[in-house]
């Protein structure tokens, strides 16, 4: 299958620091990717590179073969991409049904001709509902997200995520501050949808979910690749073991 | 009714103050010896007075409401130009005659025939200002320190016009803004142009400080002023350093008028501080405009407006009477500071100069 | 009506446009603008200079407008590169140009301003009447911008806007399109007021001014439109209903200032949802 | 004993989210606090610490009642705190969080105190010029320890100590912990992780909607380790 | 020559500038408040020390008065106004200062008369002259107060552990109070010295100026926002800078293009051209 979306000799700079040196990775249509590398390993700093957050020293990204390094972070949203946030960042002045709803709205707001001329927000309402429901929050979509607990707005960030109907769904950490319990019922979550045919990238920590539900992973090391492929083989291989597990 | 009521605009909040605080007062003091005097057609003389901020948004209403509201016959402004060239309008389109006290923008009294003016246009100040330093004092090279508002603007455009005919050329001139109260810069340059006098505009809180300056930093040129100088603020603020300033103004501390030194000496009786262009202006507005209902015999504003046109009358600052465009022509009174106090220094009387436009 | 209330009241139209377009600005999609006076004079001084040249004022009015929103995205697209405080301090620098260069510019009347604009040719009551019914279509393209989609997308450009980029939202053109509503609507409020005022000076549209409107906006609850009128027409009035207390009018308008931000920072629409208890903004 | 809290009670203006909380924690003891997203995790060690509203109830640290000090009282006391979401000072240098760290100690102790930390985690030394706020999340969370052992405290609590870290730092960091413990600090620990909290910990405590809903050894908890978890779970089923 | 002397004259400028910026740049790096009612402690402070000294012939006390009173009434606004609503949007409490600030105003018009005060006999007005530029005493003194007091200033929120503590206060407030700094204290420090600076400024002018106005504070109300922008907001040393380049800046500009901006504006032509070259401002902001 070919690659739905791939990022070319990705080398990244923060003044002094290398964060990210010529790194390249895809990934392939419907694959269920885990990104995964020590702290400070580049790989936040990937993944906005590829939504355009962050400005590379040199990359070349492609969607669909399609080149999306000069365009800015929105117009490669709308090609497809979801991104949620390591540091979780909803929405502060509204509900948590108002974070996905307008996320999900994402249509209405394409340019401000149909911003202006679309009044009605019930569909989103809708769908919002739904979003939420699936990552198991329903119950709290009328608190203002302000006093929610770091579980539920991790768990907003997915469900926001997925209102924009992305072609491919980039994860920062989606499972880190939930118990097992609620990581793993929310890694099924996950692996469901990409089951359904999201391509998914995933960066994640938390391995037992990680080796659980990944297709494929891909290992970072201090802005470098290190290592790719199945998921058991790739954690056996000694450099990532070291680099990562510490044994 | 009995009483005749004159409406009066002044800046009593925000940056003017303290020209509405005097205004206020030489409006009082008008009324006062009016009334004391008998008042108008046999009925007291009744002030109301507004606010305005000097702002020019802000007198539309006032003037709307003196004329609608406390029905005034006549309207007095006691304040800038901003606001005065916008009431005037007001005033014009309401038929009520309008007297500007001391505002100079020229476009005032061309609001139309109910719109007069009893000070001088800056023009016209600004061409005796000529006449003073290029005939009078015999100076030729002269720097203009011009403030800008449209009271330095004018005062300069009038010096301008006639500094050639008296024999002065302009070395340089440099411009500051109302809020200005350090020159440093200004001063520095004057020094290195070695003028032989200086005309500066401005207020006695801007003058104040830039005198000072000027003699600090060793430039002893005559310093020629005008009417905003006018006040005793301006040689509190810059003590010795105002000894010798001159200026072309209105009104003449050592006249031996009765009407100006009787005014001079109730003033500051009235107000507890000396005597000031401005409230002398304001005092004379009021004058003028009680003195033409008592030649119309009425209070109606045609007539009053008509009465005022062809009036003739001594008041605190000078012989009133006005041209077709509601001009006033007077004498300029030139003043120098010495011991502190504003003294007698010369006269201007020159009719042609002094000419206000008629149209 | 008397002359008086008709001006005062064609005063207070005149603000509550422009307010109402701050609000548009600063309320809806949280571009904090301290030089909102200058567009303000944009729209004064394009109609003053047109309409001196003989231009109908259908025509000089909506000159004032479009030159204002023009002018708006252009400071707009500039100030795109800086945020929150920054662009506070921008937009405060752009009034202050604003006043400089028009003061020194004799094509504009500098000091002296530009007095002689025609009249509008309609008595003061009906010019009251057209002020008001523009006040009334601002504010209600104001709450129709609010309700639709576009109102919600400043929303989330006023709470984050890195997040509103990663859903996808084009920040750039929506804090454009909000200088442009609000400048023009702006410009237009100073088209009304040259044709009220027949008189205007460079000073009329400085900093102060800006902060003027910026404190209607406050008081009445930033990003409310009924709170923003509301505190437009009670911040107009009060001056004049005070006016028997000249010496204090500015005092006590300080005091309101400091008093609503200090005790009901979230400005009086605060006090509107108290009384109905309805939460939802 | 060290901290000896009785009928405790904490919210959120009107809203209490931990009622009627009694709690006994050894010196030197690790205790570990679990419950489900919202149960009132943060808010227990947030009150202790002095950021939330005590509704009722006490807090006896060795000996003393600190129920009404102020959050500086606590930590001049010994009272560390390893918040959740690490709440750096995000526009100053990893220097200069560890020195507000150590702000109550002595200047010589800080300096040895900082080595200390870099020597724990060697890439803070690394990044000691870098903004707090671009670090990498596991970096940040290094570095909100580092800081809270910045104080020399006698109690350090740990809000989601393993947020964000990668396997091999999360070891290190129940080394730090285990080797800080052995030293005789009395450690408390919020962790979503209940395998590794019941490895770590002597004590536990489980939390649900604010209520005690378990709390003994960890030996005992380890035994029914599956009580616990269906405990965790509950509230979703 | 005249170039020195222009900039000397700048940098005299400047240095009233940078006075009173510095305080409202440590309370803006405190509380991410643009605090504009500080200029309403510089023009008391100003009517502070013209009375005084008028009064008991002694400018130092004046002084003394003046800062005193000034640092005391800057530390009550902050209780009485700020810290109730710290935790709103910024623009509130912009609002509620500006409100303050129209308020002292009328407030000081109102009490001490709208025509302004003078010192009965100006002090430190003797001319010295140094390579045949006159100079005042006073516009001396005002650049070597600048620089001592503002260089002691810089290193103390750069250096020392204080200062950064001071900086932590700002992040986080409720942390820094978790790591033993009292943020409250630290608040009312710095009300305190920076409302003692301004009022240092406020004398200083009065000195220069021999005039005292309600108005005075206007212009260096919101040229000093400029100034801290410039300089990065909440950075001293940035602030300094920045102070004494825009004294120059307008000491030239008043000269040779005056006639094309007046002063004012080409204060705010150098930010936002500053500002659109970089949008962070000349210098870091700490
Ligand atoms: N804006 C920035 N300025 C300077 N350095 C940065 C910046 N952003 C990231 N870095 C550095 O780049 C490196 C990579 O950061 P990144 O956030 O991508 O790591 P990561 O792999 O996501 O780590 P973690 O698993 O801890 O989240 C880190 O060392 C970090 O300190
Ligand atoms: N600042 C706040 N204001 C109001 N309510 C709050 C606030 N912070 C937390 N809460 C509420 O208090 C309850 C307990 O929250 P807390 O953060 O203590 O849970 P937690 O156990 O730490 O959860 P998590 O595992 O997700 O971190 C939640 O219902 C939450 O919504
Ligand atoms: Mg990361
Ligand atoms: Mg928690």
């Amino acid at each position: 299958m070919a690659a739905i979306l791939s990022a070319e000799a990705v080398t990244v700079r923060f003044g002094g620091i290398t964060a990210l040196k010529d790194v390249s990775f895809e990934v392939k249509q419907g694959e269920f990717l885990s990104l995964i590398g020590p702290n400070g390993a580049g790989k936040t700093t990937l993944l906005k590179t590829i939504t355009g957050i962050v400005k590379p020293a040199n990359a070349s990204i492609k969607i669909n073969d399609r080149e999306i390094t000069k365009l800015p972070t929105h117009s490669r949203i709308r090609l497809g991409l979801a991104l949620t946030h390591q540091i979780v960042s909803p929405f502060k002045s509204m509900t948590v049904l108002q974070n996905v709803m307008f996320a999900a709205g994402y249509k209405k707001v394409r340019n401000i001709g149909l911003s202006i001329l679309n009044f009605s927000r019930s569909s989103e309402k809708k769908d919002a509902m739904a979003f939420l429901e699936m990552v198991d929050i329903a119950q709290y979509k009328n608190f203002p997200v302000s006093t929610m607990p770091l579980g539920i707005l991790k768990r907003l960030e997915v469900a926001r995520a997925l209102a924009i109907k992305p072609k491919i769904l980039l994860l920062d950490e989606p499972l880190a501050g939930l118990n097992s319990q609620e990581a793993s019922r929310l890694a099924d979550t996950i692996k469901l949808i990409s089951q359904n045919g999201m391509t998914t990238v995933m960066i994640e920590h938390n391995l037992s979910e990680v080796l659980r539900i990944s297709d494929r992973l891909y290992v970072l090391d201090n802005g470098k690749y290190l290592a790719s492929g199945n998921p058991k083989e790739v954690m056996k291989q000694p450099e990532v073991r070291t680099a990562y597990l510490g044994s | 009714d009995d009483t005749i009521k004159i409406g009066l605009h002044v800046p009593l909040t925000g940056f003017a103050a303290s020209d509405g605080k005097s205004s206020t007062f030489g409006a009082e003091l008008a009324v006062k010896q009016i009334n004391e005097a008998g008042g108008v057609l046999d009925k007291k003389l009744e002030l109301v007075i507004y606010d305005d901020q000097a702002n020019p948004s802000q007198s539309i209403p006032v003037a709307n409401k003196l004329i609608g509201q406390d029905r005034v016959v006549v309207g007095v402004s006691g304040s800038y130009s901003g606001p005065t060239r916008s009431a005037a309008g007001v005033f014009q389109e309401a038929q009520i005659p309008y007297l500007s006290a001391y505002a100079i923008h020229p476009d005032i009294t061309r609001a139309g025939n109910y719109v007069f003016r009893t000070s001088f246009l800056g023009e016209v100040q600004g061409r005796a200002g000529a006449k003073l330093i290029g005939e009078i004092m015999d100076k030729k090279r002269v720097i203009m320190i011009t403030l800008k508002n449209d009271f330095g603007k004018s005062l300069a455009a009038g010096f301008k016009e006639k500094a050639a005919d008296f024999g002065i050329t302009i070395v340089n001139e440099y411009e500051y803004s109302m809020k200005d109260r350090q020159f440093g810069a200004i001063v520095a340059k004057v020094k290195a142009d070695n003028p032989e006098a200086i005309y500066a505009s401005g207020y006695y809180f801007t003058a104040g400080p830039l005198i000072s300056e000027l003699r600090a930093s060793g430039v002893n040129a005559p310093v020629i002023g005008q009417e905003g100088y006018d006040g005793s603020k301006f040689i509190e603020i810059a003590g010795k350093a105002a000894e010798g300033v001159i200026i072309t103004t209105s009104l003449d501390r050592d006249s031996k008028v009765p009407e100006t030194a009787n005014y001079i000496a109730e003033f500051e009786k009235l107000a507890g501080y000396p005597a000031d262009m401005v409230s002398a202006s304001v005092h004379t507005a009021v004058k003028i405009a009680a003195q033409a209902m008592e030649n119309a015999k009425s209070t109606d504003p045609v007539k009053i407006r008509d009465a005022i046109s062809r009036i003739s009358m001594k008041a605190s600052t000078g012989t009133i009477e006005f041209n077709a465009l509601g001009e006033v022509q007077k004498n300029v009174q030139n003043q120098i500071v010495r011991d502190g106090k504003w003294h007698h220094h010369s006269v201007i009387d020159d009719p042609e100069l002094l000419a206000p436009p008629e149209k | 009506m008397g002359p008086y209330e008709i001006s005062l009241a064609t005063g207070v139209g005149i603000y509550v446009i422009l307010a109402v377009s701050l609000n548009l600005i600063t309320g809806y999609c949280g571009q904090i603008s301290l030089g909102h006076a200058a567009f303000f004079g944009i729209g004064a001084y394009t109609v003053a200079l047109l309409s001196k040249l003989g231009w109908p004022m259908y025509l000089t009015l909506a000159a004032g407008l479009s030159s204002a929103g023009i002018i708006g995205v252009i400071i707009g697209l500039t100030s795109l590169r800086v945020k929150e405080d920054f662009l506070a301090i921008v937009t405060m620098g752009v009034a202050f140009l604003f006043v400089g260069i028009v003061r020194q510019q004799e094509f504009f009347g500098g000091e002296m301003g530009i007095s002689g604009i025609p009249s509008h040719g309609m008595t003061k009551f009906a010019y009251l009447c057209f002020v008001l019914v523009f006040a009334m279509l601002s504010i209600l393209f104001s709450w129709y911008v609010k309700k639709a989609w576009i109102g919600f997308a400043f929303d989330a450009v006023a709470d984050d806007e890195g997040t509103a980029r990663t859903l996808g939202l084009d920040i750039k053109s929506y804090k454009l399109t909000a200088f442009a509503m609000g400048t023009s609507m702006a410009g237009l409020a100073g088209g009304l007021y040259a044709y009220y005022t027949r008189f205007i000076v460079p000073e009329t549209f400085g900093f102060i001014e800006s902060i003027t409107i910026l404190s209607m906006v406050a008081v009445g609850g930033i990003g409310s439109t009924f709170g923003v009128v509301f505190a437009t027409v009670l911040l107009v009035m009060m001056p004049e209903v005070f006016r028997f207390i000249n010496d204090y009018k500015l005092l006590l308008y300080g005091a309101l200032l400091f008093g609503v931000m200090r005790f009901k920072p979230e400005g009086l629409s605060g006090f509107y949802t108290l009384l109905t208890g309805n939460k939802e903004k | 004993m060290m901290l000896k809290i009785s009928n405790f009670c904490c919210g959120y203006g009107n809203m209490q989210v931990v009622n009627h909380l009694d709690l006994e924690v050894k010196k030197g003891s690790v205790t570990g606090i679990l419950g489900a997203n919202g149960a009132g995790k943060s808010s227990l060690i947030m009150a202790i610490a002095g950021h939330v509203e005590i509704k009722n109830g006490s807090i006896v640290y060795n000996g003393e009642d600190i129920t009404s000090c102020t959050p500086m009282e606590r930590v001049s006391r010994g009272i560390a705190l390893v918040p959740e979401g690490r709440r750096l000072f995000k526009s100053m240098s990893v220097y200069e969080n560890l020195i507000i760290g150590g702000y109550i100690t002595r200047k010589k102790d800080s300096q040895t105190n900082m080595e200390k930390v870099f020597d724990i985690f060697p890439i803070l030394g690394e990044r000691i010029r870098q903004n707090a706020g671009s670090l990498s999340g596991g970096e940040q969370q290094m570095l909100a320890i580092g800081r809270a052992l910045m104080t020399d405290p006698k109690v350090l609590m740990v809000d989601e100590l393993s947020l964000g870290l990668m396997p091999k730092a999360i070891d290190i960091c129940y080394e730090v912990i285990e080797k800080l413990n052995s030293l005789d600090m009395t450690i408390m620990l919020v962790e979503q992780s209940t395998k590794r909290a019941l490895q770590a910990s002597d004590n536990v405590i489980v939390f649900e909607s604010g209520n005690t809903v378990w709390k003994g050894s960890s030996n005992e908890a380890k035994k029914s380790s599956e009580i616990i978890d269906s405990m965790l779970g509950l509230r979703n089923h | 020559m005249l170039f020195i002397e222009l900039f000397i004259q700048g940098l005299i400028q400047g240095s009233t500038y940078a006075i009173i910026a510095v305080g409202l740049t440590l309370i803006y790096g405190l509380l991410r408040v643009l605090h504009v009612a500080h200029a309403g402690l510089f023009t008391l402070a100003a009517y502070l020390g013209v009375t005084v000294t008028n009064q008991f012939g002694s400018l130092s006390l004046g002084i003394v008065v003046a800062t005193l009173t000034s640092g005391i009434v800057g530390v009550v606004i902050y209780r009485l106004v700020y810290e109730p609503i710290l935790n709103k949007p910024p623009y509130v409490a912009l609002i509620a200062s500006i409100g303050l600030y129209i308020a002292m105003e009328e407030l000081f018009r109102l009490i001490f008369g709208p025509f302004g005060l003078s010192f009965s006999s100006a002090p430190l007005q003797n001319v010295v002259v140094i390579f045949g530029i006159h100079l005042r005493a006073c516009q001396i003194i005002t650049v070597i107060t600048n620089v001592v007091l503002l260089g002691i200033l810089a290193w103390i929120a750069q250096k020392t552990r204080v200062g950064i503590g001071w900086r932590a206060t700002v992040d986080d407030p409720e942390m820094s109070a978790s790591f033993g700094i009292d943020p409250i204290r630290v608040r009312y420090l710095v009300f305190f010295v920076g409302s003692a600076l301004a009022a240092v400024a406020g004398v200083l002018v009065a000195l220069l100026t021999n005039l005292v106005e309600p108005t005075m504070g206007a212009v260096p109300s919101y040229k000093s926002l400029a100034i801290i922008v410039l300089g990065g907001l909440g950075n001293v040393f940035g602030t300094l800078i920045a102070s004494l380049a825009l004294g120059v800046i307008e000491a030239f500009g008043t000269i040779y293009i005056g006639d094309f901006l007046d002063r004012d504006a080409i204060a705010f032509a150098f930010l936002v051209v500053v500002l659109m070259i970089k949008p962070t401002g000349l210098f870091k902001s700490r």
